[in-house]
């Protein structure tokens, strides 16, 4: 898993926290993306505000948050409520992004979190979660990034279920169905950055991580994905943003298990 | 003696309120994360044997996996039911894939406002997300959830969501007083939504307060105890779960609970002993021990308990 | 004004409370019904619940209230909200009953306060301060008492705005336009007691007061007012009522002004 | 220095603030009976003289009277003004009277949920009241406000309002960070709805916090920062009126102007004296004299001052 002196974890991270701007109230849920984003903060974006579908609103955690329902940010936010006003502010336009993971992903950006493989969603090989604020987040948040690790059978042709809209079938689909926010602006993986390409809203490659290759990809993507001309290495994690993930943000490798540097483990 | 009025108060033993759960009611738990769940109550609904029940569950992944476990539920319309920071819910994942429930999927606002449309007797609540998605194609209930309509001040077709009304709220609350005015300390998820759409609503509550105490922090009351019919006493009733402000969640019997649920052969035996073999909450409390219940009782500013995380 | 040994005030104070049951959620402003719902709590319905517009619930007021908006109300309440959530309780079928005003009422128990006079809505001869509460009370509520003082300007044929639904046109109007609650149960003003008809919804009487004659009530209203056979004397108020209003509830007389063993004055 | 970010501050000067105020905005105040209106906000927008406004006011009987009383005002969209405990609002009936401005009625939910279903961006919202009444029938403002339409889930024909957004919504609270994340005490009129329906908001505060102070508070907190554009200090920014738990409202000062608005003539010469007059609110503050505001400060169990009422 390590590569030279970053592992892939540490560079999904890096990479799905340069995608949130400064200013930015964004949805953000636990595991990497919560790293990424106490990152962004602790980085090029102090001002970003971070919600909780739970109505927690402008949370600043001491130490790295285990769950979305944990007291550490409810205990440092300026704002607790409670669903429906999280919600409700999210639906109201008031959320510039948010991230999202998933058990499919297709090329579209479309997410299935609810039903995989079996007889369809009444009688499904594996039943997931479901929803919850996801199909929210994708729907009214002003623009989303997907955050999910690449196998095939995580990229598929079809998603089994469509649980969160990426951009639907393809061009204006979102905005027939009368979506507010413009869809996914990228995905990250274990391999790479993907975005969408303007006219066909497939997914496109943006980067690969290095050591990667487009063979990797390939092999690990149920559809064709774009390949441009140009597929530049993802920029690497600076020294202070890995000394900042291993010894102030998760140094107890909470999220971040495989950590070189760090013990592996930690609690739950 | 109170100076405000203390009524005819509504507090009963916790059999009392579970004994006025009808079979195949259906019900609505308040409840999020590990946090805030009324297991006690769960607990003892499930030692009294009824079921055939449908679940409205948003958040309620505790008593929604308990009581799927023990085979008390035929449907659910959720929106998401998963254990942070430990994985699925097996039991209800189990019950999917085997055909043995049914199950509804609305996003947590859609699912959300439904019950609030119910609680202030909406006929209807506009939505502008689930569109698109197939949490619109799909309808498995038994009446529609989601339909599009026409808006009269627009060009706009939009999505409207029907009114989805449980028949008993169940939540868990900090204080309460007998008349049931309620507070919950942090997030309280969706229990404003619930405790306005159920047609009965049960309170169990950590500690029982005097009117003054509701008074004095009447900016803080959640749950108005005008629409409350029965109050419970249940200290450590979100056990093994915690109770903002008061007692974090018990990761490691919560974690034996998502060990077992991986065969039904396991879920069976911890239910035996966790649940049927406790003659009730204050049993069930001696098992755990005061020693890890005070263990549990949380810093009150960093609302953590000592030992459980650094803050 | 004094009536042997009691004023007309304290007569419509204690005639509006005597509609007042035990358990009721209400719904109740400020002046002699609010008098009235303190003298309903300390005699026959100790476990009436308060509720106001403004979100505040289950007030118990040490002393008597000025207004909707008096710190007492919020002070002693069970819980402090908003207006909306508030009227949204009304609305979601949780409040019993309901006192208004008004400054014309019809026979069929509308009420108007909004405009008087003039070219109609838009240019009125007097313009008053409006529905607020009222509609959404007289609408949702599961019924509503009006209390007015009786004169011919106020008891009209046809209220020139119709601010507040009673009996609307008559049989089957409430229904027809989809209100939930069943309208207005009587009405109290300074000469008796009234109430509406079964089959026909207009007003009729039920009793009048200590005093007052047929014809008084004639002279004082600008319909046709059904008169029973059987036309009793409101029976008037007790000792302990009277003793409760002058010395206990409104012993300053912010309300019950006129009352001859008070001095007269009061705040406001 | 706070261990919280402080973001880029949002605190201006009131003049600063009221300078925002397009001339012709469509403008909604908190505030409710003589309680909690951003009345120095008031003023201070008089004092700059814009004008030509359309007011959402459901609650904002004072706002509402000063502007149009000094002829700021087009058209109001309200559902109650008075003065609680005085009466009429003379300059505003007066305006209607004399065709000076144009109103359109609703009741108080009405316009309360007009302006939610703005700050939610849903297209319309349903509602049971108001329906059969002449708030129903007479629509005047420039886009209708309520129609009939057929349920999808039931053969009802309900009534729907349409969203209403002020431009700016101005608010008073009793405390702010400086990001404007603000506490009000007591009821909080239709605030909530006001701050997420408006545009732009400018947040007027009794006090201004440190972050720490907010998050302690965490539960209060009615005004989200993250919908508020500035934030004023504004010490007694309710005076006359009361700030609930702070100070209690001057009805003797309140009756003057009450006396006043009796005439046109003598309303100019309240607002010479009490307005125009002043340079801003610290010169207000010192008109009114530091023994009057001390003598106005409640008693923190009753909420009420001493000498203005018994308990």
């Amino acid at each position: 898993m390590v590569n030279g002196e970053f592992t892939r974890d540490e560079m999904m991270t890096v990479a799905t926290g340069r995608f949130i701007q400064d200013g930015w109230k964004a949805f953000i849920g636990t595991g990497l993306p919560m790293v990424a984003a106490y990152l962004a903060k602790a980085t090029h974006a102090p001002n970003m505000t971070l919600m909780f579908e739970s109505g927690v609103l402008a949370a600043e955690p001491r130490t790295i948050a285990r769950a979305v329902g944990d007291p550490r940010l409810q205990s440092t936010a300026r704002r607790v409520s409670g669903m429906l006003d999280g919600l409700l502010l999210l639906h109201g336009g008031n959320v510039d992004f948010g991230v999202l993971g998933g058990a499919q992903v297709d090329r579209f950006g479309n997410i299935n979190s609810t039903a995989v493989g079996g007889d369809g969603y009444s009688r499904p090989a594996t039943r997931l979660g479901g929803s919850g604020g996801a199909n929210d987040i994708a729907s009214a948040a002003k623009e989303f990034l997907i955050v999910v690790r690449h196998t095939r059978r995580t990229f598929v042709e079809r998603v089994d279920h469509l649980t969160t809209p990426g951009y639907l079938t393809g061009p204006g689909a979102r905005e027939a169905a009368g979506l507010r926010g413009r869809g996914p602006i990228g995905v990250v993986t274990d391999l790479g950055v993907f975005g969408f390409d303007e006219t066909t809203k497939h997914m496109n490659a943006k980067s690969l991580h290095a050591g990667i290759t487009w063979s990797d990809v390939e092999a690990a993507t149920g559809f064709d994905i774009d390949r441009p001309d140009d597929l530049p290495t993802t920029p690497p994690p600076s020294e202070q943003e890995l000394h900042l993930l291993r010894t102030v943000i998760d140094p107890r490798g909470v999220y971040l298990k495989d950590s070189p540097t760090t013990a592996i483990g930690g609690s739950q | 003696m109170s100076r405000y009025s203390t009524g005819t108060s509504k507090i009963v033993s916790m059999a009392d309120a579970a004994a006025t759960v009808p079979e195949g009611a259906s019900l609505s738990f308040g409840g999020f994360g590990h946090f805030g769940h009324p297991l006690s109550f769960v607990r003892e609904l499930l030692r009294q044997g009824k079921g055939g029940f449908t679940l409205h569950a948003i958040a309620e992944c505790w008593p929604a996996e308990l009581l799927t476990a023990a085979g008390r539920v035929n449907h659910i319309n959720l929106s998401n039911l998963m254990f942070e920071g430990l994985g699925r819910v097996r039991a209800i994942c189990r019950a999917v894939e085997n055909g043995q429930i049914t199950t509804d999927d609305h996003s947590h606002l859609g699912l959300s406002l439904r019950l609030l449309a119910a609680g202030w007797d909406m006929p209807f609540m506009p939505i502008r997300t689930m569109a698109g998605s197939d949490l619109e194609h799909i309808q498995t209930g038994p009446a529609p959830k989601f339909r599009r309509i026409a808006s009269p001040f627009s060009n706009e077709q939009v999505g409207v969501l029907s009114p989805l009304s449980p028949d008993v709220a169940v939540v868990h609350v900090s204080e309460a007083d007998n008349q049931g005015n309620g507070i919950i300390h942090g997030q309280i998820s969706v229990v404003d939504a619930q405790v306005r759409a159920a047609k009965r609503v049960i309170v169990t509550a950590e500690r029982i307060v005097e009117p003054e105490v509701i008074v004095r922090n009447n900016e803080l009351v959640t749950v108005p105890g005008i629409l409350v019919d029965q109050v419970v006493h249940a200290p450590y009733g979100a056990y093994p779960g915690g109770m903002y402000g008061l007692y974090d969640e018990d990761m490691e019997l919560m974690g034996d609970y998502y060990d077992a649920s991986r065969s039904v052969e396991a879920v069976d035996a911890y239910l035996a002993e966790w649940v049927f073999g406790l003659a009730d909450h204050a049993e069930y409390l001696d098992r755990i021990g005061s020693q890890r219940l005070l263990e549990a009782v949380v810093d009150p500013v960093h609302m953590l308990a000592r030992g459980r995380g650094e803050w």
